[in-house]
């Protein structure tokens, strides 16, 4: 079985209350009989059933369209193609500067199409295998156009541009450059210089596709989309401009979303599509996109190059910082982006004290699949550069994994602790956790386990991967990107109320794919109130409509932990407060210091005796308030909190300032065992461990860990999105897209410390997008492996096994990339 | 993606000429041909039901031919509309004289776009060669047929048999006389 | 005998009968969720890899994206809305609540009848053999640690409530 | 992904599956349609007719053959081969490789002739047919004929069952002396990158290589690891290259995996 230890020394005893418990799962009841009402499940009477047409080349000019073979088919409803979106919409709004901000995106390709898969109709229908036919009848002629599939060569000379408009493949670029990067080189004792170092393409792939149901009201000119997205306020943002409508015309509900992982945030290019076409059908229109397109045109992780790394090293292996060139390759469109181009700066020198960095970092546009947000976003490529800088460094120099972390990591007690461009560190103990990390996988063994191997001809090795998962974005980041941008900070909004029968009602403005907010929430509110997580009515879901949706509301990037309960806390202390002072004028007390709330009722402290249950505090304000006194008149029992970090815009020139609230920490250590003969590997023994601050519930915490690091060890050795060099994605579904199933995951062990956040009302951290951890540790634990086999150097984040058996057969094609260069 | 070969046949030159330049005479050597139209000298159509052994895949085909050098070279373009898949390809021959019979060395440049390309890489080229194959099966046939009864094939494995469908053996053997070289391009 | 293009058939779900005409292309997990509204049987992908449909067709677990509907004609589904009676979770059910076995809950049908169709046949798995039984259920949350944990749980009799 | 539109026939007879199947060009049988079902969810290939062999119980059964060896109906399961106690007997091999495939849910549909007359080149049991000298009878309206399993396989889902034919029966001769199968998979029982199934005997190994070649790749060789190399590189193989693996690292498996194999059978011999 596998082992999942608890150490309760280390974490701080749970404090009264339900916070800190692992109490049942609120959503479990529905989700376990079925129940779950995912956006596959709505229905709607005569609703028609979409099919996108898509491109079969992954760069074309689109020379004709022809739908009318489509329309003939008896059950077909009718069609929409780039043209008419072209007409009807603007292209969505670009975050760039120039000349990324010139890219004209529009919900279907308009002119030509820039990757396999990019849309350029779609088809409504009576069933879904009418749509389906009717796509086949649309006759579309392409002329081709040559392809631009290597990031490296996006901006050679002689590559195709796919943005005309923006006149090159650039997005955006810019330099970085925190603390004397030159001074740090001239004091170094040895330079380690790695020539190119690739972060693979690759997306967390949730199981449930993307998909709407979208209702357009003629009278009201108001869409309400069904849509299982994840950040409605992002879609919102960049759909209504689209559309040349007000925001409250898009009313986004969902109730149950089958994971997200940061890959449906950015399917607001079908939403306008489906919203054109149920405006011109005048019926609802209901889409779920294929596995197939969720692969080749939906939203993929950002694939990374680091090239010319160089790393200055003291002669007792304390290094002082690095510098690159990083390309970032977006795929065909800059949905989210360039956001990824400063989103990895939160993590600048990942977890250690390195206070010299330089970065020339631009990112471009390839005939691949938009990419944006996929679990650990932009910060899981950085991270992974650390890491591989750290071990390849210690590798060269001979130089032990976990010493060389030691004496890097920042320490506990520097904590908060000051990044070399302004991020703030909260807490936490990355020596702690690694000391646990290597206990849980027997480390002081290690020596002995690979003598076994090798005596079974067997090559073992070992590896560490320590990540940050930062979370509560300062929004205000997008200004070093673009300065004119208008975004700063950030907010999430709860309400919670006491209804006339006393119950206690919460609506959130997070849109959960599987975090169990509604569980969570009602520990925090069951705790302020006095009463039980059973008797706390959490609302399923998300809707715009519920006045409980801010300009950042959705569930992405390690926010639910702060943000959302931020939210959440905050409406439910001004509830606390506004049935303290209604009890203490019913009640006859001093004021409403002297009430407290227990069990259901508002209690007179001098007096327990008398109390005012909850249904009657419902009861008094909703539907028997005559009477009541004039200092009561703003007790609605209905109270909505913003929750707004403290965050200050950043400083643009030297592009400096906090970027994000929490930090929490992941450690993981692995060990892998390589047949030498095949390359094939297998994970033995792993551990990771997690430094959250106060867990709220301890058993979804440790949920979060393991699927994350499920994520990490499917990149690491299985998931990959190659393309071929006319531009053709190769895998385009399970069968070749391999997700590691129950028998590819070893046996996990975790663990967890708790280092509480000061910064946070309850302690808590963003957490849940820590899974990069694992890719660090495969590589790591590969390239100590292969030590004896010729010492090749990891240099890819993934490494199926045939990459593995080149590493065997040419060690030196990749030792080639290193230089140690003693001064 | 390029398969290459060479092939001799117990014909004249002339005669294996006339056939592959004959785009009725071509017709018949492609399995499942359904339905052929010639727009022109140069241009005509095909809608073909490829032979795929799980099922078929219906196809739309234009050809043109690009460079005729009679009798011996000539360049064809070709491409084709299915469900899921783009097909385009670009091929040529060079015939020789060999003795009494005929040299040809042949070259196709093959490229599948679509669903197809993405699902089926690891298939694709096989299943190019077996087409390849079935042509030129089709072909020494055809041209075996015409140059006059009882002349044997220069090398006689590969001749297909009477009644042999697409995926008899013949088609897919091994020999040399299938493509002998193949690159990812 | 000729081949048809659409067909009366009968099938029992959950003990329910039902009879239908449908189209011969027409998917079992199609005919499930859409004509009857059975919505707990879902969808993962193209492919037949993810398991998120599997059903028990007489007894046996099968992915019912990889069936036609006419070919069940006669035949006994069991889908999860077919578990919990009366308001009483599954042992299954209750297990992976215990063990938090699932999150997003979109693989958990299917995984609840994998596990059910294990344990129907052998009621004392080992790990291995747990592990074996879901391999061709996908699950993105969990990382299937708490999964396989629950249906060892399930197996024991060992849950709540 | 949605079927196009298609005929669907489920004959209560083989003579009436066969007369179907000649009956209509594009016919196709449907077996167990793992691998059918979803190569027309795609669309990639579409039969115009599917004749579903469902009720054919005559097509169904394991039995021992009369030479000692078995008789597997072609609508066999992979649950069932793995259940059989008469395969277990006579040769186990192919219960072990059956119970690689895919997944339980598949193994429960998928059936033994489904997978053979597919002949995906990554499919476990076409080399294993070869290794272990299968014979393939095939039914068509003319009347039976018998092909060996080395002579079934023609190309990527083709095999020597034709247009109006259907296999009935797989027989298996009895163990000469053991049988082997090894593989590099994607992940564990996932889809195979390269497989080798063996059998050795008195004269030697007889070992059959999957997914380097349309076709499994027969070798035979004298039973010890060095030879059986040599024999595999003596067959100048050359696999496909795509994304779980260079032609380069499948010809080196193609190796590895065929002395595992054969190692293994050696090492049964009794």
């Amino acid at each position: 079985m596998s082992s999942t230890t608890v150490a309760p020394e280390r974490v701080q005893a749970p404090q009264k209350g339900f916070a800190g418990q692992s109490i049942p799962r609120k959503e479990d009841k529905r989700l376990v009989q079925g129940q779950g009402v995912y956006v596959d499940d709505v229905r709607r009477h005569e609703m028609g059933y979409v099919h996108f047409v898509r491109s079969p080349y992954a760069h074309a000019a689109i020379t004709s369209i022809d739908v009318s073979k489509a329309l003939e088919l008896d059950g077909v409803y009718g069609a929409i193609i780039g043209e008419e979106v072209a007409a009807l919409t603007d292209p969505f709004f670009q975050l760039s500067v120039p000349p990324g901000s010139e890219i004209k995106d529009y919900a279907l390709a308009v002119g030509k199409v820039r990757h396999v898969g990019d849309p350029v109709a779609a088809v409504a229908a009576r069933t879904r295998e009418l749509a389906r036919d009717a796509a086949e009848l649309v006759e579309v002629e392409y002329e081709p156009l040559s392809v631009v599939v290597d990031p490296e060569r996006a901006l050679d000379e002689d590559a195709a541009v796919l943005h005309e408009e923006a006149g090159s493949n650039l997005v955006w670029s810019g330099e970085f450059d925190w603390g004397d990067f030159d001074a740090a080189l001239a004091e170094a004792d040895r330079v380690v210089r790695i020539e190119r170092l690739h972060f693979d393409r690759f997306s967390s792939t949730p199981l449930e596709t993307s998909g709407a149901v979208v209702e357009y009201d003629r009278g009201t000119g108001q869409w309400t989309l069904h849509a299982n997205n994840q950040f409605p306020g992002f879609a919102i943002i960049m759909m209504g401009p689209a559309l040349r409508t007000g925001m409250d015309k898009l009313r986004f509900v969902s109730q149950d979303i089958g994971g997200g992982f940061g890959n449906k945030i950015c399917t607001h290019p079908q939403l306008v599509a489906l919203c054109l076409l149920a405006r011109k059908l005048n019926r609802p229109v209901q889409w779920t996109e294929w596995r197939t397109d969720q692969h080749t045109g939906n939203s993929h992780g950002n694939e990374r190059v680091f090239l010319d790394v160089e790393v200055p090293v003291k002669a007792d292996g304390t290094m002082l910082g690095f510098r690159c060139k990083a390309i970032d390759d977006c795929g065909a469109y800059s949905r989210y982006e360039p956001l990824g181009c400063i989103i990895w700066a939160q993590v600048t020198p990942g977890l250690y004290r390195w206070r010299n960095v330089r970065i020339d970092f631009s990112q471009v546009v390839t005939n691949k699949s938009p990419c944006g947000p996929n679990r650990g976003y932009s910060r899981m490529q950085h991270l992974w550069f650390t890491e591989r800088i750290i071990d390849i460094v210690a590798h060269e120099l001979d130089l032990d994994p976990v010493e060389i972390r030691k004496r890097n990591y920042i320490k506990a007690e520097e904590m908060p602790y000051e990044t070399p461009n302004g991020c703030v560190y909260d807490s936490g103990d990355y020596a702690r956790c690694l000391d646990i990390a290597l206990e849980l996988v027997d480390h002081p063994s290690l020596e002995r386990r690979r003598r076994d191997a090798e005596a079974r001809g067997k090559l073992l090795g070992f590896g560490i991967g320590s990540t940050l998962d930062s979370g509560t974005n300062n929004f205000g980041q997008s200004q070093l990107l673009n300065p004119d941008l208008q975004f700063s900070g950030n907010n999430e909004v709860a309400t919670v109320k006491l209804d006339i029968f006393g119950e206690v009602v919460v609506t959130l403005g997070t849109t959960p794919q599987g975090q169990s907010h509604e569980t969570v929430a009602s520990q925090v509110v069951s705790d302020i109130l006095g009463v039980t997580p059973d008797q706390v009515h959490v609302r399923a879901g998300h809707d715009s409509y519920w006045n409980t949706h801010a300009g950042f509301s959705g569930t992405y990037a390690s926010q639910f932990a702060v943000t959302g309960l931020g939210a959440v806390s905050g409406a439910t202390e001004k509830l606390a407060d506004e049935i303290r002072r209604l009890a203490a004028v019913i009640l006859g007390a001093g004021g409403p210091d002297e009430i407290e709330l227990d069990g259901g009722f508002a209690k007179r402290k001098d007096n327990p005796e008398a109390a005012l249950p909850f249904m009657a505090c419902g009861a008094i304000i909703n539907a028997n308030n005559a009477g009541l006194p004039p200092e009561l008149d703003d007790v609605t029992l209905n109270c909505r909190y913003v929750y707004r970090p403290p965050f200050q815009v950043p400083d643009k020139e030297r592009k400096f300032g906090n970027l994000t609230l929490t930090y929490a920490t992941q450690i993981h250590a692995c060990v892998v065992e390589v047949d030498r003969e095949t390359g094939t590997y297998e994970i033995l023994d792993y551990a990771a461990v997690d430094d959250c601050g106060k867990r709220i519930h301890p058993q979804i915490v440790e949920g979060q860990v393991h699927g994350a690091t499920a994520h990490g060890l499917g990149a690491a050795m299985f998931e990959t999105f190659p393309y071929d060099e006319q531009g053709t994605l190769l895998t385009a579904n399970f069968y070749d897209y391999h997700v590691p199933h129950a028998l590819d995951m070893p046996p996990l062990k975790t663990d967890a410390i708790e280092s509480p956040s000061p910064f946070t009302s309850l302690g808590t951290k963003g957490m849940g997008e820590g899974g990069g951890a694992g890719i660090h540790a495969v590589c790591a634990a590969i390239q100590d492996a292969l030590r004896p086999a010729g010492n090749p150097i990891v240099t890819d984040s993934h490494n199926p096994y045939h990459r593995v058996w080149e590493l065997l057969q040419n060690p030196e094609a990749s030792r080639a990339l290193v230089r140690v260069e003693e001064r | 993606m390029k398969v290459e070969g060479t092939r001799s046949y117990a014909a004249p030159r002339e005669k294996v000429w006339d056939v592959l330049n004959d785009p009725a005479e071509m017709a018949e050597l492609m399995p499942g041909v359904e339905s052929f139209e010639i727009a022109d000298e140069t241009h005509w159509k095909a809608k073909v039901k490829v032979p795929l052994g799980l099922g078929s895949m219906r196809m739309s085909i234009d050809f043109e031919k690009a460079e005729s050098r009679p009798p011996e070279h000539a360049r064809l373009r070709a491409k084709g509309n299915g469900v899921g898949a783009i097909m385009s390809m670009e091929t040529q021959f060079d015939l020789s004289e060999e003795g009494g019979g005929t040299g040809m060395r042949w070259e196709a440049d093959v490229r599948i776009f679509g669903q197809v390309a993405s699902m089926g890489q690891r298939v694709l080229q096989p299943i190019v060669n077996q087409q390849v194959q079935n042509v030129l099966n089709a072909l020494d046939k055809r041209v075996t047929a015409t140059a006059g009864a009882g002349a044997e094939p220069a090398t006689g494995a590969s001749a297909a048999e009477e009644g042999v469908h697409p995926g008899s053996p013949e088609a897919y053997s091994d020999e040399p006389e299938g493509p002998t070289h193949s690159t990812q391009g | 005998m000729k081949p048809v293009s659409s067909k009366a058939i009968s099938v029992t779900i959950n003990g329910e009968l039902h009879e239908r005409e449908v189209d011969a292309r027409r998917l079992l997990v199609h005919f499930i969720r859409d004509d009857l509204g059975l919505t707990g049987t879902h969808v993962g992908c193209d492919t037949g890899n993810c398991g998120a449909c599997t059903v028990l067709l007489e007894g046996t677990a099968v992915k019912s994206c990889m069936l036609l509907a006419v070919q069940a004609d006669g035949a006994s589904i069991e889908t999860v809305e077919s578990l919990a009676s009366d308001g009483q979770l599954h042992v299954l059910q209750q297990a992976f609540s215990d063990h938090h076995a699932l999150q997003c809950g979109y693989c958990t049908p299917g995984m609840l009848m994998s596990a059910k169709y294990l344990l129907d046949n052998n009621p004392e798995p080992t790990e291995h053999e747990i592990r074996r039984a879901i391999q061709g259920n996908i699950c993105r949350c969990t990382g299937y640690v708490n999964i396989v944990e629950a249906i060892a749980a399930a197996a024991k009799g060992e849950v709540s409530g | 992904m949605l079927l196009s539109e298609v005929g669907y026939a489920r004959p209560a007879s083989v003579d009436d599956a066969v007369r179907l199947l000649a009956e209509h060009d594009g016919a196709r049988a449907l077996a167990g349609g793992q691998t059918l079902l979803n190569v027309m969810k795609a669309r990639a290939a579409a039969p115009d007719v599917l004749v579903d062999l469902a009720d054919l119980d005559e097509l169904r059964t394991i039995s021992r053959g009369s030479d000692g060896g078995l008789e597997l109906g072609p609508m066999a399961t992979c649950a069932e081969l793995i259940g059989s106690a008469d395969v277990s007997e006579a040769r186990p091999i192919l219960a072990e490789v059956a119970a690689q495939i895919a997944d339980v849910q598949v193994r429960n549909r998928g059936t033994v002739g489904g997978n053979v007359c597919s002949n995906d080149p990554t499919n476990h049991l076409p080399p294993l047919m070869v290794a272990l000298r299968a014979e393939m009878t095939i039914a068509g309206t003319d009347g039976e004929r018998t092909v060996p399993a080395e002579e079934f396989f023609l190309g990527v889902y083709m095999t020597a069952v034709g247009p109006g034919e259907l296999l009935t029966r797989i027989a298996i001769p009895p163990s000469e002396g053991g049988d082997g199968f090894a593989s590099v998979a994607i992940g564990a029982d996932g889809t195979c990158i390269v497989n080798a199934a063996a059998s050795v005997g008195a004269d030697g190994a007889r070992v059959a290589i999957g997914c380097v070649a349309a076709v499994p790749v027969l070798v035979t060789s004298a039973a010890d690891e060095e030879t059986v190399r040599e024999a595999v590189r003596g067959t100048d193989l050359d696999p496909p290259s795509d994304v779980h693996g260079s032609a380069e690292y499948r010809r080196h498996l193609a190796e590895v995996v065929a002395a595992r194999a054969v190692a293994q059978a050696a090492g049964r011999v009794r």
